[in-house]
């Protein structure tokens, strides 16, 4: 096989990084009162601005010092004083440094003061997890920003979701947190490239990369993954899968998700997450309460299992959701124990 | 300073609105009106006055808890400030803010925080917006002695001092954070020296005077409009009340005879009064005047406040979101 | 009536305040290596600390400067160099501005060092909702924290429980966070004070204030008295209410909560923290994954809404759970729709 | 200072740990043996061994992710040090740190932080149990140019110095923060001077020699002992390698020229063995001594660190919490 089609191939799908080069050159160039800050960004240590210094210049595009809160509550101040920033965090572990401020300033200041303040502020952080960098560097915290009224979040699964939800985020006028699940940063994460310029995913609508009949699998970020792998080697014994993506965890597709499982009556959820309280807790919580009689068998979740991150490579990943995890909770919500 | 009339009448007008403001909430938490505890800038007039007297109704202000004082010097309406105290439709954040959280964006005022400290990055973003967007406009950020020793400050100031932003940090060093005493908790005497940590100038002034405020920040402001960058004023105050009024500390932490001393002869109210008739810069029958009209603005701003209805349940509902097309 | 039998009553009832008298004065008492620290301690701003000073001296009594991150941080560093530190934070709201020291340095060092730590420390701190001083005092953000390994929670719902529980906490090699449901502080929270000086209670042990077999309503913290109360109305009408209180969020005690559900088929939890990712989230997906077969009817939440908490004591109370809330959602899973 | 020879021999031998044991990381490196990248010390190998070398083996530490020279300086096992660095069993942390969060309680080393600043106020606290319990032990705070501007530290030299704490703060200014000079994002080229704003002595020494390193910690160690509380010490010196080895940084940022210089100029340990011979507190063979020595031990660690076995899948599991009795 010659390399040309592959290549031909291969620019036809958008991967992570080159959606988020995308998203964020488009409305910069769009919208004047964008501007992207960020650790290391002018040297593009991340990979996802590459010549941005050169095309928007030095006041839009900004290095930022180790210094997160105050990073996180001066983009809430310039929100609310006319420009529409983009914050890269790069590793969601540090959000915690600024955590005071997303809940006290961004979350609750348009609340507080009446709806006087308006907030189009995007933060960008990596899930960072599976890379061998141990446990300061690989927390997965979005379920601990659901607990927050005021922010909504996006944990796209691929390259295409990414640009398109991302270009929306950036016009909401309202902020938005952006996890990227760092695993999906190779192949894994590439789809179709768009064909449309003007790309725009809405918040709020789950998609269905498989259509099945025999149990819903719902995957958040990296787990739609694990959802689809599963799926496929499932699809050999004959049980039919459906994987649903909710894309967007606030505000959640609520609608969709309980159209599958009231199609599937099965249930599992592919979270990459600590547990306890993960998105995935959330999702089981809401099909008992309001799916219940659609249930024909107990929700499971896969998640990361309740522990720290550990460095070394012989322990790190078994504690996270994979394809093996994904198929012996659908076989046992299936009632086939092997 | 060569003192003008009109300013100096301003500057008296402005304290006046704060203490007899404030005077009125506390009318109101003796009659049970009072939803919740205030925290009162009596005592601080001069410090808030001369600051916002500095900057224009256009620029930017954040603030933390004792938060009433600012707009008010900012030129805000009291009425929807008073109803905001209790928790009225009418109110300024309607209702659902409080005495805490006052934001008013009319004046420029972009809220202030009951997370003591919390909002001073906020500031630094109106500073950046305003470089940006190349408006001319400068960002006041008011924090207290306390507040000096939030991490988010240091990183803020830092911030504000390498990307030259038009940023003026106000400390109103009031000698007390709650129940302890500046000095024991916070390891330099002047908090303006801190200025030096980050290669900005630091100045420490009376906080009792608002026109040696005024001077100071209207220095910090013409340089922060030069694009010269950030400035740190400190003023040192003193508050005149418990930390919050209506809040009964078990272990009494101050000394009467201190509250006394400055009430007595630190008032800053009085000591302006006095020096305007002193430099006949104003009579008596001026003054009374100036009294009388600020005591009838707070009169119709409780009126207003009392009269205005209570938000309706649903209200509770609106504006977590910004939802397009929907009325605010 | 005389006055004479109440005050007696009155005595034998411990009250929030008072236990935590009790339990941080024994244990200063019985090992000197417990200090206690928090803004505005020396002036007992908060009611806890009378007489502390005089009792323990200065070294062991500190009051902090307000500077959230390092207080957190420093009570971990002094945790691993032999103090076994009480840190009281006084509003829970305030904890998201160490959010970094308690996620990287509390929960995380013993892991990460691999067991080299042990971190024997106690962070308290009122959730101050329900008292007219607007979002940003009015958190309760245990959930978050329950995503968070390494961490051990607990949110009593008496004045006994608190007592027992924070002498545990201070005995405990491991980070505890203890929640304190300020609307229990007056009267609401008191229960009979407990005969044994010694009085100990473990992590991960649910109590039952109330036994019944028609439905199980779960309990956190301020939750358990809205149970209780419906449990009251309920019986009236001649529905048997069980109410469960778990008093420990992290360990939960998940065989006592699945036994009840086991029995009655039905469960209601009651939870002040917001509805999304809430404990109450967590503990319908545990049932909901290991109860499966014994639920009759629709795991239902009584939460406060996902709102922020508005100031105006017209809008407040609404977003709360509620006993009527409690009885209407008992109503709904028993079939009972009046 | 005059110069003792067993000080001095002591200093050339601890830079040579550091300098041969991530000589040593770097081939494991291209051997493919390591799991992740390792952020060198080389270059800043003077001011590490002068710090630590003013302190005992009891006193306490913290650091951040560039963690291998300061265990290493404080005396730590190599050994165990390099089964981390490779995931293994016999790690000092079991391999569940790794290169970022080296841990070595055994030589008071309380452990380094990955979130970059946050272990600051950890040592904080190990001086606040040092004060408490009146042991006499002082902590040793390490934190880079870019920590500097992080709040926690403001935070953390306020707290220290108002307690007046046994810490020493002390800062490698190794000129970057990843790809941003100093100078860039922190608002002043000195970082000591910071410590005006903590009413705390600060001084800048010269990085790349143990002694004067060495000196300005016994001092401020001698400081703290008497218990007159807190210092910062900055240390200017100079990252030989990229940020982390193995990362490729896709736009450069420094000067390969600018690298040269150092390298070639101001090697601290090229520099100081000179100095030994030049001032005759060594002769060639007892310098070539050394080196063997510390050749060999860093090749046992390897060996030992390529023996060790790797942990088994159920230690990811242990160690969350204490568990009374549970072997550790
Ligand atoms: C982050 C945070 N910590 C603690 C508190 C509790 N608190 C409210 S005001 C205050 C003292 C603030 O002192 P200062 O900054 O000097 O302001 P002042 O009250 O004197 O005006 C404290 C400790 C708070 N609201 N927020
Ligand atoms: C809180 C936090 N923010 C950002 C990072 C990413 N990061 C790792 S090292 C580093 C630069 C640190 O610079 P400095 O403190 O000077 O230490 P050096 O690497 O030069 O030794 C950055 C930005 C991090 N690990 N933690
Ligand atoms: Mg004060
Ligand atoms: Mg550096």
């Amino acid at each position: 096989m010659s390399t040309a089609p592959a290549a031909a191939r291969r620019a036809a799908q958008l991967g992570f990084l080159q959606a988020i080069q995308q998203a964020q050159h488009e409305e910069m160039t769009r919208d004047e009162r964008v501007i992207l800050m960020g650790q290391d960004l002018r040297a593009n240590v991340f990979g996802a601005a590459q010549g941005f210094l050169e095309d928007f210049g030095p006041s839009r595009i900004r290095d930022l010092p180790l210094s997160e809160a105050a990073s996180v509550g001066m983009a809430a101040g310039a929100a609310m004083a006319g420009l529409r920033p983009i914050v890269d965090l790069t590793v969601a572990s540090f959000m915690f440094c600024a955590m005071d401020q997303f809940v006290s300033q961004v979350a609750k200041n348009r609340y507080m003061f009446g709806g006087q303040a308006r907030m189009p502020v995007v933060f960008r952080q990596a899930l960072y997890y599976h890379g061998g960098t141990a446990a300061h560097h690989a927390d997965r915290p979005y379920p601990m920003f659901m607990n927050v009224p005021g922010l909504k979040i996006m944990v796209p699964s691929n390259g295409p979701d990414l640009k398109g939800l991302l270009k929306t985020a950036i016009r909401d006028d309202n902020p938005v947190l952006c996890f990227e699940d760092a695993t999906l940063w190779g192949r894994r994460g590439r789809g179709a490239a768009p064909e449309d310029d003007d790309h725009l995913i809405p918040f709020g609508v789950a998609s269905v990369p498989r259509e099945g009949t025999d149990v819903t699998v719902i995957g958040i970020g990296g787990g739609v993954r694990h959802a689809l792998d599963a799926a496929a080697d499932l699809a050999g014994e004959g049980v039919s899968v459906e994987v649903v993506d909710p894309r967007t965890l606030v505000p959640m597709d609520w609608p969709a998700i309980l159209a599958s499982v009231a199609k599937t009556g099965r249930c599992v959820i592919v979270d990459p997450a600590n547990r306890t309280c993960s998105a995935a807790s959330e999702i089981a919580a809401h099909l008992v309460e309001e799916g219940f009689g659609s249930l024909r068998a107990p929700v499971l979740r896969v998640t990361s299992d309740d522990m720290h991150v550990p460095f070394s490579p012989v322990l790190e990943k078994q504690i996270y959701p994979s394809k093996e995890k994904v198929v012996a909770a659908v076989r046992r919500v299936l009632g086939v124990e092997k | 300073m060569n003192l003008e009339r009109d300013l100096a009448l301003e500057m008296l007008r402005r304290m006046l609105r704060i203490r007899l403001f404030e005077e009125a909430t506390i009318e109101l938490f003796h009659a049970g009106e009072l939803p919740a505890m205030v925290h009162l800038s009596i005592g601080q007039e001069a410090a808030i006055a001369g600051a916002c007297l500095a900057t224009t109704a256009d620029d930017y202000m954040t603030g933390n808890h004792r938060s009433h004082g600012h707009p008010i010097a900012k030129g805000a309406r009291l009425d929807r400030l008073m109803a905001e105290l209790l928790g009225k439709a009418g109110g300024v954040c309607k209702g659902k803010g409080g005495s805490m959280h006052l934001a008013d964006f009319s004046v420029g005022s972009l809220g202030e925080s009951g997370i003591v400290g919390s909002a001073i990055p906020v500031a630094v973003g109106a500073g950046l917006a305003a470089d940006v967007l190349g408006n001319g406009l400068v960002a006041l950020c008011f924090f207290g002695d306390g507040a000096a020793n939030e991490g988010v400050l240091h990183e803020s100031m830092n911030l504000a001092a390498v990307w030259k932003l038009p940023v003026v940090f106000f400390c109103e060093n009031n000698g007390w954070a709650v129940s302890v005493r500046a000095g024991e908790l916070t390891s330099v005497e002047d908090i303006s020296v801190r200025a030096t940590g980050y290669g900005m100038p630091g100045v420490t002034v009376d906080g009792q005077d608002p026109v040696a405020t005024y001077e100071a920040v209207s220095a910090a402001v013409a340089r922060a409009r030069r694009g010269e960058g950030p400035s740190l004023v400190e003023a040192k105050t003193y508050r005149f009340h418990e930390h919050a009024y209506g809040l009964r500390v078990k272990n009494s932490y101050r000394d009467q005879s201190e509250v006394d001393v400055w009430r007595q002869e630190r008032d800053p109210i009085d000591l302006f009064r006095r020096r305007l008739l002193d430099e006949g810069l104003a009579d008596e029958a001026a003054v009374e005047a100036l009294d009388a009209e600020v005591r009838a603005e707070v009169a119709a701003a409780v009126e207003f406040a009392r009269d205005s209805p209570y938000p309706e349940p649903e209200e509770a509902y609106r504006d977590l979101y910004y939802v397009e097309g929907a009325s605010t």
